[in-house]
């Protein structure tokens, strides 16, 4: 397969955007000017960009507690999003989501979700909209390896196979939920495995390869298109934070994560890929990143500047009429 | 058959018929379905008869509700599921954030336990998390309900935990005039709306208009009208809250019976004028006390017509215990008429 | 494997009686004796017995809306059980539970269950208890084919790989889920697998034939006491009856039952095998039937007779104390 | 620091400390798990760590609440599960039945969308289902509301929902004393017992006897007395009921703050009494009004002390809304000491 360098500096731009949007929450985490709980997606970027590089503003991506990543592979507005995280007024959601709700259904970001397994019988949902209205458009569900054992998941996955659904589940392994090994917690350790056995088509690739993850998607999103069905991707990942900012990770071996940023970093792996193969020079790699910093720099001035939202929001947006 | 007052909006009742409940909300759907393409149906046995060897639309719902919808409107429209609500609730809710609006069912309302996240922290909330940009126009329908014997887990209202739950509307029609009216309305509204039908009212007739009308949510209706007291009945309490008017009636004693029709939103001005004059009330209700639905109508009147309560108010609820199997346990279970009309003399002695 | 003639004689009178209870059943629900919605079992009762011709009373079931074979596979009182489907004051449940809830805890039988998919994840509770106090003993839970769609079985199945639980997911595919086929509803078509895909053994059985139960459920048994966690077993079988009593069975073809009742009778199964065998005569299988018709006689004649429950009974039994 | 005056069988006082709220649950989880080797604790990250190569006990529940029970009891006893909360609760439920003391652990309420069936169809229900035979000695603790930025699926309290369930119990310690005795009576209880503890309270600081030491359920404590008012607030409400109470103290108002400490089963007697001498009565609740706790009481007052009342009674309470996740909202949304304040006023001066 060949990349166009419009194509390939895109995904780029994406993967480098949600690292340094991501540090940079943790910092003004820190520095207290982010509110609640929040999970940062840093290290995972391939496959938020590997996924919604095959997709428009019209299919529907279904997020997790750690949406950040989803929602700028999506397309969110980055600024829209720092000041939604910070509770401002003028958030994607007028700051009453913050981190764990955030959702713009305009780019087709049916929202982050705190409860682990709401996000795919929603999806599910999407993609009967797209059957129902012929669109040809698709769903596609993030899920985590934890979250594939919750019985919501298991209902959707199985769901989307008798309907049919232009759904793909993408189940992101990074190994833990919170401070549980997926090995201990997924019983027979194959994710893929378990959603093929609902009658699906299943594969698994390497998460921190853009290019393995763009691929596998690209078969599936198209299949689901021609009206094939659904499938999974189980997408092997290193976290790079912790389970939330502030997460003191003592179930995670000294040196553990140390290593594995040296060795497991997607945006790296891109970076050596894209340059040795001759599509990208650095300096064009060089210069997005500092088009980004400066973007994520605006994202918390304007942020910061923002005002909370009035009193008056309380008991607005709960209905449409009552 | 009592044709509530306040209903509004009809269109020409002129060509109108004798419909039992069942009927009525069958001819809303199919109404509402030629309608609007964008509306769909989905649940267990809505159809029946998926991937059997012997008939489609085997069923039309357990209860016969949405028969004939399928052989009509296709598959597509009208989709049978696996025994997985979490999956039907959720699909309705993500299909209803991107452009079809749905009607999903809950073939018992005792169900929702295995998909209450689905209905009260995602389709309840998205539009206020996101900020106003959602709009989750699905209905939820459900049976209710004591009297069919059909114990513990299958014969439960549960209405007061999702009238609890803030971004929910809950409706619940006594009659089959009503059904039609708010089932249409139900329909058409943005929100998600909870459609609670007792079981036990589905063979209840009366003169329903044949063409499509929608009655609004808010809006209480007066099925028997006097000054002596006030009496709020809810669903299936309705009729016997009537009979009991219509006894005491005949010992000129005259009673407001108040149907909500809709308990979220509640019409708490319509309950409130009539105490105001009756200064008496009794709220019947088929679920229990603790944290429901009279002990809510109780606590705004309470408060709110404080001056003009010339009695107590009277709860008129099943114990706090489970619905039991036995028939003889049951029928002590469910408000009674005597123990309506008892609870009626009380206010009206005291 | 070779089997005593009391052996055989237990089976089949258990098998027996269940056939005769439902067919009565159904008839003293048609003369409006009883009351409710009730879901008989006729044409399933080699998987009850072969399953629980492997438990004692000290290991536990959990069982479905489709219990009353189950309960009399496990032990439960003939007279009782009658009683408490009637609504009688001295049924097995004072009469509030009825078809659908009825239970015996002493004889292992925890519950009916009118929640599909309500069992499971108590059996693994059951299974747990063993576990942890040591006794050696097994949890069994009875699901169908509708129910292996539902959320919490799913999570049971996985929950009680992760704790290696001694617990048997016994799978009574009967091809429908009420009027849903399960080749429409079970994605995969394949329950066995999707159990397996959890990671535990399963197997597939011939659900008419005794042995084949009885032996393949052995095998899951031994294995879970001695430590070597839980195990599923699919076992296809026929619906003799409706999904409840006086279901008109539209979605069935024509004739479908009345051939199947011919050519896949369990009983029958039963017979030729033991007689042909040389196992039985004839003749004791004769005077099992006619014991067991006695039986439910006077299980219908004690069930008339006794009283219904004092109202005073409406408020007891809620709590223990309060 | 309140200390509670109604608290009951406590054992030797004289070996105590100042404990937090979380530290107080913790103890009695140890000592309960040593007294009675039945006791197990299961849920999410209970421990933490399973399955990872790093420390064992990793986490000790999320809020640190069972920290340092499985280094003490093993994995046996403390159980890491999957994020499978209707497996959680079942499994519960069933080894109840079992002959285990099950305390499972909801790590947010918010969650029990997911398992609510397990919760109010399984677990609630067995007893009266199977005729008195089954017993269910199972805790549920799960943490409720907000205050956090937590957001919408992670700051609801929800008592209301359950406490309507019969065969339910339902426990809102509002102190770290409180919360040891009352952990204990949970697991020695043999019904079903919901523990709420709210995030906000974890790191309130009060003496709590070393000992064991039971608070029998149904019996409030008056954190203040007086009979100018009657306040009755619940869980994280309390303290904000006791600081407006030491206010109006210095003003010469004396109120009974009246902490029910279980709301099912609730000490209505308490309210009642109260209310009988001081004839006015605000409830202070996390919850929504609608079939809410706060209404719950306030149909039981009003119909039981109606002739005592002198003024309306007043509910402070929050919209209803979703719990917004913006600081300025949700501060808000949370009832304040000034509506609490102000409402103590309103009935004063009525
Ligand atoms: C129903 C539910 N249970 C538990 C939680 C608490 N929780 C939030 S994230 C999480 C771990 C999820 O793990 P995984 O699916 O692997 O996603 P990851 O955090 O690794 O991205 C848990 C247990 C929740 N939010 N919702
Ligand atoms: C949660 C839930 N959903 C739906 C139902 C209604 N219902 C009762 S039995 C049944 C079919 C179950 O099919 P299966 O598991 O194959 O068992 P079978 O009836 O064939 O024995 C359904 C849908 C229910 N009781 N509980
Ligand atoms: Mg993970
Ligand atoms: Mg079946």
């Amino acid at each position: 397969m060949s990349y166009s360098p419009e194509f390939l500096l895109r995904a780029y731009r994406g993967m480098k955007t949600i690292r340094l949007f991501e540090e940079r929450v943790t910092r003004e985490f820190e520095a207290g000017n982010i509110p609640g709980f929040v999970h940062v997606y840093d290290g995972q970027e391939a496959i938020a960009l590997g996924v919604c590089m095959n997709l428009d503003d019209a299919d529907i991506i279904g997020s997790t507690h750690r949406g950040h990543g989803h929602c700028i592979a999506k397309g969110c507005d980055v600024i829209g999003m720092m000041k939604e995280i910070m509770g401002k007024a003028d958030g994607l959601c007028k700051g009453k989501g913050g981190s764990m709700h955030i959702a713009d259904i305009d780019k087709g970001m049916l929202g982050a979700n705190a409860i682990v397994g709401g996000g795919p019988p929603l999806c599910n949902g999407a993609a009967l909209s797209a059957k129902t209205l012929k669109t040809g458009k698709v769903a596609v569900s993030f899920n985590g390896d934890g979250s594939s054992n919750q019985g919501t998941v298991m209902e959707a996955l199985n769901l989307a196979v008798v309907l049919q659904l232009p759904h793909l589940f993408v189940f992101e392994n990074n190994g833990y939920g919170e401070g549980t090994g997926a090995d201990y917690a997924v019983g027979s350790g194959d994710i893929a495995g378990r959603a093929a056995a609902f009658g699906m088509p299943a594969e698994k690739v390497d998460g921190a390869d853009f290019f393995a993850v763009y691929e596998a998607t690209a078969k599936a999103v198209q299949r689901a298109r021609e009206g094939g069905g659904p499938s999974a991707l189980e997408a092997d990942i290193i976290r790079f934070s912790g389970h939330f900012i502030g997460d003191p990770q003592l179930y995670r071996a000294k040196g553990e994560i140390t290593q594995l940023r040296k060795e497991r970093d997607c945006l790296n792996f891109f970076r050596d890929r894209v340059t040795g193969e001759g599509w990208l020079k650095a300096g064009q790699l060089n210069s997005v990143d500092d088009e980004v910093a400066a973007l994520i720099e605006r994202a918390v001035e304007e942020g910061l500047a923002s005002p909370l939202p009035a009193v008056s929001e309380l008991t607005t947006d709960v209905y449409c009429s009552y | 058959m009592n044709q509530p007052q306040k209903a509004v909006n009809v269109v020409d009742q002129a060509t109108s018929s004798v419909k039992t409940f069942r009927e009525a909300i069958n001819e809303a759907l199919h109404q509402e379905m030629e309608r609007d393409p964008t509306v769909i149906v989905l649940g267990e046995e809505v159809s029946g008869g998926a991937g059997c060897s012997g008939e489609d639309d085997a069923y039309g719902g357990v209860f016969g509700v949405t028969k004939g919808l399928m052989p009509k409107f296709g598959r597509e429209r009208v989709i049978d599921t696996p025994i997985s609500e979490s999956a039907i609730i959720g699909a309705a809710a993500g299909a209803a954030n991107t452009g079809l609006r749905p009607v999903a069912e809950l073939m018992f309302f005792d169900f929702i336990g295995v998909c209450f996240d689905q209905i009260f922290n995602q389709a309840a909330k998205f539009r206020y998390m996101f900020g106003g940009k959602a709009k989750t126009p699905m209905v939820i329908r459900a049976t209710v309900g004591a009297g069919m014997r059909a114990g513990a887990q299958h014969s439960n209202m549960l209405h007061p935990v999702v009238v609890h739950i803030a971004g929910l509307k809950v409706v619940m029609p006594s009659n089959a005039y009503d059904a039609k009216g708010l089932m249409i309305s139900a329909i058409r509204d943005d929100d998600p709306v909870i459609f609670l039908e007792h079981k036990c009212l589905y063979d209840a007739k009366c003169e329903v208009p044949d063409a499509p009308y929608a009655i609004p949510f808010g809006e209480a209706a007066f099925p028997r009208q006097g000054s002596d007291a006030t009496v709020v009945a809810i669903s299936a309490m309705v009729p016997k809250a009537i009979a009991v008017a219509d006894k005491l009636a005949k010992e000129g004693i005259h009673i407001d019976v108040i149907d909500p029709r809709t308990v979220s939103p509640l019409d708490d001005e319509a309950i409130l004028e009539s105490v105001e004059l009756s200064g008496r009330l009794v709220i019947v209700d088929e679920a229990n006390d603790r944290c429901g639905m009279a002990a809510d109508i109780s606590s705004i009147v309470a408060e709110r017509a404080f001056g003009a309560l010339r009695a107590p108010i009277r709860k008129v609820t099943p114990p706090h215990t489970p619905v039991p199997f036995a028939p003889s346990l049951e029928d002590a279970y469910i408000p009674s008429e005597a123990r309506i009309e008892q609870a009626v003399r009380d206010v009206l002695g005291a």
